[in-house]
């Protein structure tokens, strides 16, 4: 890559939130042509610089400068004028609006007053097949997996006529194939001279795909590499500041008696009168992790919560340490011995405005412990919570402080503290490191593997093969709402196998995509 | 919101009104700026509260103030009003009156009756008056009105008039008072076209005059060329639509009622009013107070006899043949020849 | 057959008021702003009406008054709807408290102001020069639905119009993405350069231009006055068909018309001879018992807007 | 106040020697609170677990309805009939408000409509129940209420100078009590407030969020009802068959949003919204100010309360500034994810 005129330049940015300072004095460039990474612990400030630079926030010191020019970027307005265009962490996208109509909003097309839909589906088909980014112009955002609603945010901005691009954690939520696609959209841009930042806590693709390195910790630049002249190791220790162990102890155990049966499991909830989840079929034992992988929205969620009893099973059976409990209600569930730590931890695993203690309670088995004769025990709670932050390390101001507070990685410890120290006879486990950087991940895969030495059953469904093949002692995959087989990851260490398997029903699947 | 209206709609026009209303604002009123004195010597002071229908409700309420303020103008005594906005305003307006030392003070409607019982046995030297309900304590005078006797005449020119056959009733809400006039009405349309046939239909507000037009759209589309209105601020939506049909060509009639409500609606469409003259009996029972001959104890009960409810002294459309035939009745009922029905 | 002419008549100028306050409460929901504040707007919509049609037709203005009058409902509508707007998209209040305020405010403003301009009256005096029903040459001849749809009140008409046109707006043209962008996902929105504040803004001001509009129309075709009870209660029958209507402009003329409806039907029982034997408030709970049951049993469970009665605020996550 | 072209002074003066001159005013003023203290803490309940009772209203009638009911067709001691009749109106009142919940949970009908059109029915049903019933040929209203269902307290209405005292203010505050315990320190109350804030994660937590819903509208149901019952055990002892409703309901919601949805709060809101209305016809009466100027104020409050972010705005670098250093030290490190 020849040095070529910065076509952006952040200079001293420092941006305060009450309490913290989120960036301190930061720079950086960005050349034509290069994809940028930047990399840094959760909460290090990385969405928010690029925030500042898409026109979101306003810097408190510090100039932007697009094209040796120095800029104002009031708002995203401004930034899509200058040419800069941006794939948030969390989807921007208009859930009951077709993909058209959510890459063409506010640059729509019209005939008269009109919306000239046909033109705009068009222009949609002719970016998609250029960039080889596969969408369907006229389904619903809310129908369609999440690595095509990834696919979704990229032609907006491409849309729009960017020349700068920014994606902050594009790949947390694509499986193995989609983000080799997605490498390949990222070399093609930029070899088109596009300028791209992207954002990653997955050192292995900074290192497969990115010119330069920036790595900021606590707000601030603690360095800036050439790619090719660094490695993994030592990205991950100017990160978090530490070494970090890379290697996980799998011991060895002779897996216990069976906890979870599912026996020909249907589930209501596909597409076109399909059942999302097919006669499935599976069982786990204790002190054994099953990994279920799968491109996402292959019956995933449906089976997750068929088992966690918030989906009623069409038809088929679940038991549970041989009892059958297909038709309890989750409550009931959680008493037996069943905990989850799901997809969506906001949405799902924590009422965020609940303060960290009554979290820390959240569908606990122990009512009676918490809530003697049926009144609040705040002070049992207190220590309740106030142990199981210490033992998970759940960094707050305090078990009084609102959950909503709370880092990501924060929050999500605080879920696994909470679904462990349940002590479950099972635990269904959602992309439990999403999102998360590697020190947090690394944590959670530590507890995963106690968890599976003292005697769990886990399910653990990851996009992530790489995860998966660290953690599982086994490995179904399902595509389509079926059990399309099984992989030994110990074995069997190939993808191809694994990614014929996703990919076999994939193709039939219009929505899949990940042929 | 709904509308508070818990009130005795003890009139016809009794339209209640919300409780986020009606007040007075009258600057013009001479009193309001007068310090509250005992009248011993000096000017009367005579007040009065109304139900929740305020003052301005072309109905009793405003014909009670309207008597109040010619006792003003005519005798020079000071007058004042309280409008209630729910129904345990009664008891403490009332005594803000005796409180502030009047010499008269008035409960306008049916919902009076506890109200005045409790402050006036609370207060047995202050004076009150009631229309349209009957307390029997010697500091309370009570004024009741015949109103099916009324109704049974407009009943008489209804009947005489429509070519149909058909009539309509409009009512606010089924409750007694209200089928005091439906009775009298359907007497009287009975007693001189027996073909005739009455529907009748209440609105169940008194309150919501795009139920009274709707009502009315109904039952002139059916056919009826007359309807009654004892319905207040529904009333209003009868007009409407009569006046509407007028103005497109159809002739179609409505009898007011409570006051001469040509004189509001226009000769057009209004055939005669049903009048309750609560205002002469206002002025009548408050004049005896000034003049020192309060008849405490004592309930009155205006019928045709007695001049409290008739028609208006100009029916324009009314043909004299059948203000004749008026007059006849109206005479048979005053010698008892005819009993009017109080429910239908 | 006539009969039934003459009801759905009857019932599309009960509906009519219904239709433009619930068409207003789309676009406002739809922009992600509740909108408890309809009767509020209604209100101050025929009070202006009532006082504009009143001057007008003093000044002689007889034939343009209704008219002056429907304009000036309008205005008094969008003046409150700029309160609503200011307070709940500029200052991000919340958006039922002040739809609330909205509604007391506008009944005592209105009442106060009557007050003063009549010396003391509890309401306007009553009009001459309200609209009156016109039928449409040509389509009023034709059998059955010309009495039905086509001999009826101008605003009647205004709806025919209004309903499919919102529904253009919304679903059509660029405008409408936005807006609805907007009440979905601001997020989305803001990131793609669209002021999430100016159509908020715009949302909320139209929904007070047509609930205006709404409060005119009961004053120009129905009560001929304003007084404290002219508007009571149909701004929440609109809320009520605004939800039932799927915040969808046909759902909403529907669903307006269906209440309608069954108000008419229960004045249309009483002339026949049964419905003496019906106690009268079984007939007056008809329409609000049939809205329940048809709702319960058909309807189904309904989701508005997803953003709607958040304030936006870029800076929180 | 000016711009209407009134004295404020004279007028507040009128307003405040109204609410506080005698011992009677305080306690018609009192009376006054009461019904908006319940429908308030009604629909301030129903907030906390994310639904919307516009119904406070139709439930308030029910309550009253059913405690008219047993007033005067139970005959028995006082010290049982009082009792029941309370215990079955705010049933009744809870019932209806039950209603409007199973039809959310289990039909699937916006809380908001079917609550509208309960209104409506509650108040016709209402109507007939009274007429069919309680109400004599030729009377528009029921006749009393038997003595021992009876809960005004005479020796403190003597002491109070005759104003109309009852148990209603008193079990008012108690409910703000109760409304505090319920929520905040009990079970129901967790699982309540964890469906308000999040109703996905409660049921994925195993909470009945359908039940939650209806145990919910119960309670709320019967905040309102009890308002109902004591308007007619307390203050008039007898029921009046209308056309319309008083519209406490409605003030409730102002009242419960101006104190927050917090039960002190709502007591709180309750009082000035009870004092601005009885001390309006103070004003009236001696300084002719008119009640909607009265309205208007309280609006006005209503709506500055609401939009704190207009005084927010002007102070903004200055609150910045302070909560800055407030929050220093404090390790909350945000909600990323
Ligand atoms: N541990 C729990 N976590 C969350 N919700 C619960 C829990 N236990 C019960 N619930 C829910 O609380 C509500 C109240 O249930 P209920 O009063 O029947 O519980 P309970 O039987 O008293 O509880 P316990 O068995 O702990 O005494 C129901 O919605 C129920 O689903
Ligand atoms: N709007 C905001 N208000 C207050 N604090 C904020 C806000 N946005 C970000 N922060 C805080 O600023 C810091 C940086 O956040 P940012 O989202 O930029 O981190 P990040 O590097 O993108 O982390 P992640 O990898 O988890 O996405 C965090 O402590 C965060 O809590
Ligand atoms: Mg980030
Ligand atoms: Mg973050």
């Amino acid at each position: 890559m020849e040095q070529s005129v910065p076509v952006v330049e952040l200079k001293g940015i420092t941006k305060r939130f009450p309490g913290i300072v989120a960036n301190d004095d930061i720079s950086l460039e960005l050349r034509k042509g290069e994809i940028h990474a930047l990399l840094g612990e959760n909460g290090a400030g990385k969405s928010t610089l690029m925030s500042i630079l898409f026109g979101l926030y306003q810097p408190d010191e510090g100039e932007i400068r697009v094209n040796g020019k120095q800029v104002k970027i009031d708002g995203a307005g401004k930034a899509i004028e200058l040419g800069i265009g941006m794939v948030h962490q969390h989807f921007k996208l208009v859930q009951p609006f077709t993909v058209a109509e959510n890459i063409v909003l506010g640059v729509e097309p019209v005939r008269g007053l009109s919306i000239h839909l046909k033109q705009a589906n068009e222009r949609v088909r002719e970016l998609s097949a250029r960039y080889g980014l596969k969408v369907d112009p006229l389904v619903k955002v809310e129908d369609i997996t999440v690595g095509m609603q990834q696919r979704v945010e990229i032609l907006k901005t491409l849309y729009r006529g960017a020349e700068i691009l920014i994606f902050d954690e594009p790949t947390a939520v694509l499986t193995v194939q989609e983000i080799q696609e997605l490498m390949q959209i990222l070399r093609q841009l930029a070899g088109e001279g596009k300028s791209i930042i992207l954002i990653t806590h997955k050192l292995k693709e900074i290192m497969e795909v990115s010119d330069r390195v920036t790595i900021i910790r606590r707000g601030k630049v603690v360095g800036s590499v050439r790619t090719a002249e660094t490695n993994e190791s030592q990205l991950a220790e100017m990160m978090v500041g530490r070494r970090v162990s890379f290697q996980l102890e799998k011991e060895k155990r002779e897996p216990g008696p069976v906890v979870l049966e599912v026996e020909g499991l249907t589930v209501a909830g596909g597409e076109r009168g399909t059942h999302a989840v097919d006669e499935v079929s599976l069982t786990i034992r204790a002190g054994e992790i099953l990994g279920l992988a799968g491109v996402d929205g292959n019956g995933q969620h449906e089976l997750v919560e068929a088992l966690t009893g918030l989906r009623p099973a069409l038809s088929g059976k679940i038991a549970l340490n041989g009892t059958d409990i297909t038709r309890l209600p989750t409550r009931a569930r959680i008493e037996a011995g069943i905990s989850s730590i799901p997809e969506d931890r906001q949405k799902h695993g924590l009422v965020l405005d609940f303060t960290l203690s009554e979290n820390m309670i959240l569908g606990t088995s122990e009512r009676n412990r918490f809530f003697p004769g049926g009144f609040l025990n705040e002070k049992e709670i207190d220590t309740y919570a106030k142990k199981l932050v210490e033992e998970f390390d759940v960094r707050s101001a305090g078990v009084q402080s609102r959950a909503r507070s709370l880092s990501g990685g924060n929050q999500q410890k605080a879920i696994i503290a909470r679904e462990l120290e349940r002590h479950p006879q099972l635990l269904v486990a959602v992309q439990p490191t999403r999102g998360l950087d590697i020190g947090a991940i690394e944590f959670v895969h530590e507890r995963l593997m106690q968890a599976r030495s003292e005697g769990k059953a886990i399910l653990l469904i990851s996009y992530e093969l790489d995860e998966l093949y660290k953690l599982s002692d086994r490995i179904q995959v399902i595509s389509g709402g079926r059990i399309m087989g099984e992989v030994n990851p110990e074995l069997d260490e190939d993808d191809d196998k694994i990614g014929l398997m996703m990919a076999g029903q994939a193709s039939k699947d219009q929505g899949g995509g990940a042929a | 919101g709904k509308k508070a209206n818990n009130e005795g709609a003890s009139s016809p026009s009794a339209s209640a009104s919300p409780s986020e209303s009606a007040a007075p604002s009258e600057p013009a009123s001479p009193s309001a700026s007068e310090p509250a004195s005992p009248s011993a010597g000096g000017t009367k002071k005579v007040g009065m509260v109304t139900d929740l229908g305020g003052v301005h409700d072309k109905s009793f309420n405003q014909q009670a103030w309207e008597a109040l303020q010619k006792l003003e103008k005519d005798d020079g005594a000071s007058v004042k009003y309280q409008e209630s906005k729910k129904d345990s305003d009664y008891i403490p307006f009332l005594s803000n009156f005796v409180k502030d030392g009047y010499d008269l003070t008035w409960g306008i409607g049916f919902l009076f009756q506890e109200a005045a019982t409790t402050v006036a046995k609370q207060n047995p030297n202050a004076k009150f008056a009631l229309i349209d309900t009957s307390v029997d304590l010697p500091n309370v005078e009570s004024v009741l009105f015949k109103e099916n006797e009324g109704s049974f005449l407009v009943g008489v020119v209804a009947g005489l008039t429509t070519k149909s056959n058909k009539i309509g009733f409009v009512g606010g809400m089924k409750l007694p008072v209200i089928q005091k006039f439906e009775a009298g009405f359907k007497a009287g349309v009975a007693a001189v076209n027996p073909d005739a046939k009455v529907t009748v239909n209440y609105v169940g507000d008194f309150n919501k005059p795009d139920l009274g037009k709707l009502a009315a759209a109904t039952m002139y589309d059916a056919g009826n060329d007359i309807i009654f209105i004892a319905a207040g601020g529904s009333g209003n939506g009868v007009f409407t639509e009569a006046k509407q049909r007028f103005k497109a060509g159809k002739k179609v009639w409505v009898i007011g009622v409570d006051k001469d409500q040509s004189l509001e609606f226009g000769n057009d469409v209004t055939l005669t009013s049903m009048m309750k003259k609560v205002d002469e009996a206002v002025y009548k029972v408050s004049k005896e107070v000034l003049n020192g001959q309060f008849q405490g104890g004592k309930t009155v009960e205006l019928g045709l006899a007695e001049g409290g409810v008739g028609l208006p002294k100009d029916n324009p459309n009314v043909s004299a043949e059948i203000l004749k035939k008026v007059d006849e009745y109206s005479q048979k009922i005053v010698s008892g020849d005819i009993k009017v029905p109080t429910a239908p | 057959m006539a009969m039934l002419a003459d009801l759905i008549n009857s019932t599309l100028v009960f509906s009519a008021a219904l239709i433009f306050a619930a068409l207003g409460g789309v676009f406002s929901e739809r922009s992600g702003v509740f909108n408890i504040g309809l009767e509020g707007m209604m209100t101050g919509g025929a009070f202006a009406a009532a006082i504009g049609t009143y001057y007008m037709q003093d000044a002689g203005g007889e034939g343009a008054s209704p008219w002056i009058g429907v304009l000036c409902g309008i205005a008094a509508g969008t003046l409150f709807a700029l309160l609503h707007a200011y307070a709940t998209v500029s200052v991000k209040a919340d958006q039922t408290i002040v739809g609330v305020v909205i509604n007391i405010l506008a009944l005592a403003i209105t009442l106060y102001l009557v007050k003063f301009m009549f010396e003391g009256a509890g309401d306007t005096p009553l009009l001459d020069a309200t609209f009156a029903k016109v039928a449409i040459p040509g389509l009023a001849d034709i059998p059955f639905i010309g009495q039905a749809l086509f001999n009826n009140y101008p605003t009647t008409y205004l709806a025919y119009v209004l309903v499919p046109l919102s529904a253009y707006l919304l679903f059509r043209t660029p405008f409408g993405l936005r807006l609805r962008a907007v009440g979905e996902h601001p997020g989305a929105a803001d990131t793609v350069g669209i002021n999430v504040t100016k159509y908020r803004y715009v949302g909320v001001l139209i929904s007070g231009a047509l609930a205006g509009l709404g409060g005119a129309t009961i004053v120009l075709t129905t009560t001929s006055n304003f007084s404290h009870n002219t508007i009571s209660g149909q701004g929440f029958i609109a809320i009520a068909a605004l939800i039932f209507g799927r915040w969808n402009p046909y759902g909403v003329f529907g669903a307006a018309f269906f209440f309608g409806l069954a108000q008419a039907l229960r004045n249309f029982i009483t002339q026949f001879d049964f419905a003496a034997h019906i106690p009268n408030e079984f007939l007056y709970m008809l329409p609000y018992v049939l809205t329940l049951l048809v709702l319960a049993g058909v309807v189904g469970s309904v989701r508005g807007p997803s953003a709607a009665g958040q304030p936006y605020d870029p800076s929180k996550r | 106040m000016l711009l209407g072209g009134f004295d404020p002074i004279a007028a507040y003066g009128a307003l405040i020697r109204k609410v506080f001159g005698t011992s009677y005013d305080i306690g018609e003023t009192m009376l006054t609170i009461t019904p908006i203290l319940f429908t308030g803490l009604a629909v301030g309940f129903a907030f906390r677990a994310g639904v919307f009772n516009i119904g406070a209203d139709g439930q308030y009638i029910i309550g009253m309805t059913a405690a008219t009911f047993v007033g005067i067709k139970i005959h028995l001691p006082a010290f049982l009939h009082a009792p029941l009749a309370v215990l079955v109106g705010m049933l009744c009142g809870g019932l209806w408000g039950a209603l409007c919940g199973y039809l959310k949970a289990y039909r699937g009908v916006h809380e908001v409509i079917s609550a509208i059109m309960l209104n409506w029915i509650a108040l016709y049903l209402s109507t007939f129940l009274l007429m069919k019933f309680l109400v004599a040929e030729g009377q528009q209203k029921t006749p009393n209420i038997d003595e021992t269902a009876s809960l005004s307290i005479g020796w403190l209405s003597k002491a109070m100078g005759g104003a109309r005292m009852d148990w209603g203010i008193w079990i008012g505050l108690i409910c703000v009590g109760l409304f505090y315990i319920l929520l905040w320190r009990t079970k129901q109350g967790y699982d309540l407030r964890a469906v308000g804030f999040n109703a996905d994660a409660a049921r994925a937590a195993g909470i009945n969020v359908k039940t939650t819903f209806i145990k919910t509208m119960m309670i709320s149901g019967m905040f309102a009802g009890l308002g109902g019952v004591f308007s007619v055990l307390g203050v008039f002892h007898y029921q009046v068959a209308s056309g319309a409703s008083e519209g406490y309901g409605f003030d409730g919601i102002a009242v419960a949003l101006l104190g927050g949805n917090h039960p002190v709060g709502i007591l709180f809101g309750a009082i000035l919204f009870g004092v601005l209305t009885y001390g309006s016809a103070g004003m009236n009466f001696d300084a002719n100010v008119p009640t909607e100027i009265v309205r208007i104020v309280i609006g006005s409050i209503i709506f500055f309360v609401a939009s704190h972010g207009i005084i927010t705005k002007l102070l903004k670098p200055l609150l910045n500034r302070r909560a800055a250093n407030k929050r220093k030290g404090a390790s909350a490190d945000g909600n990323a994810g």
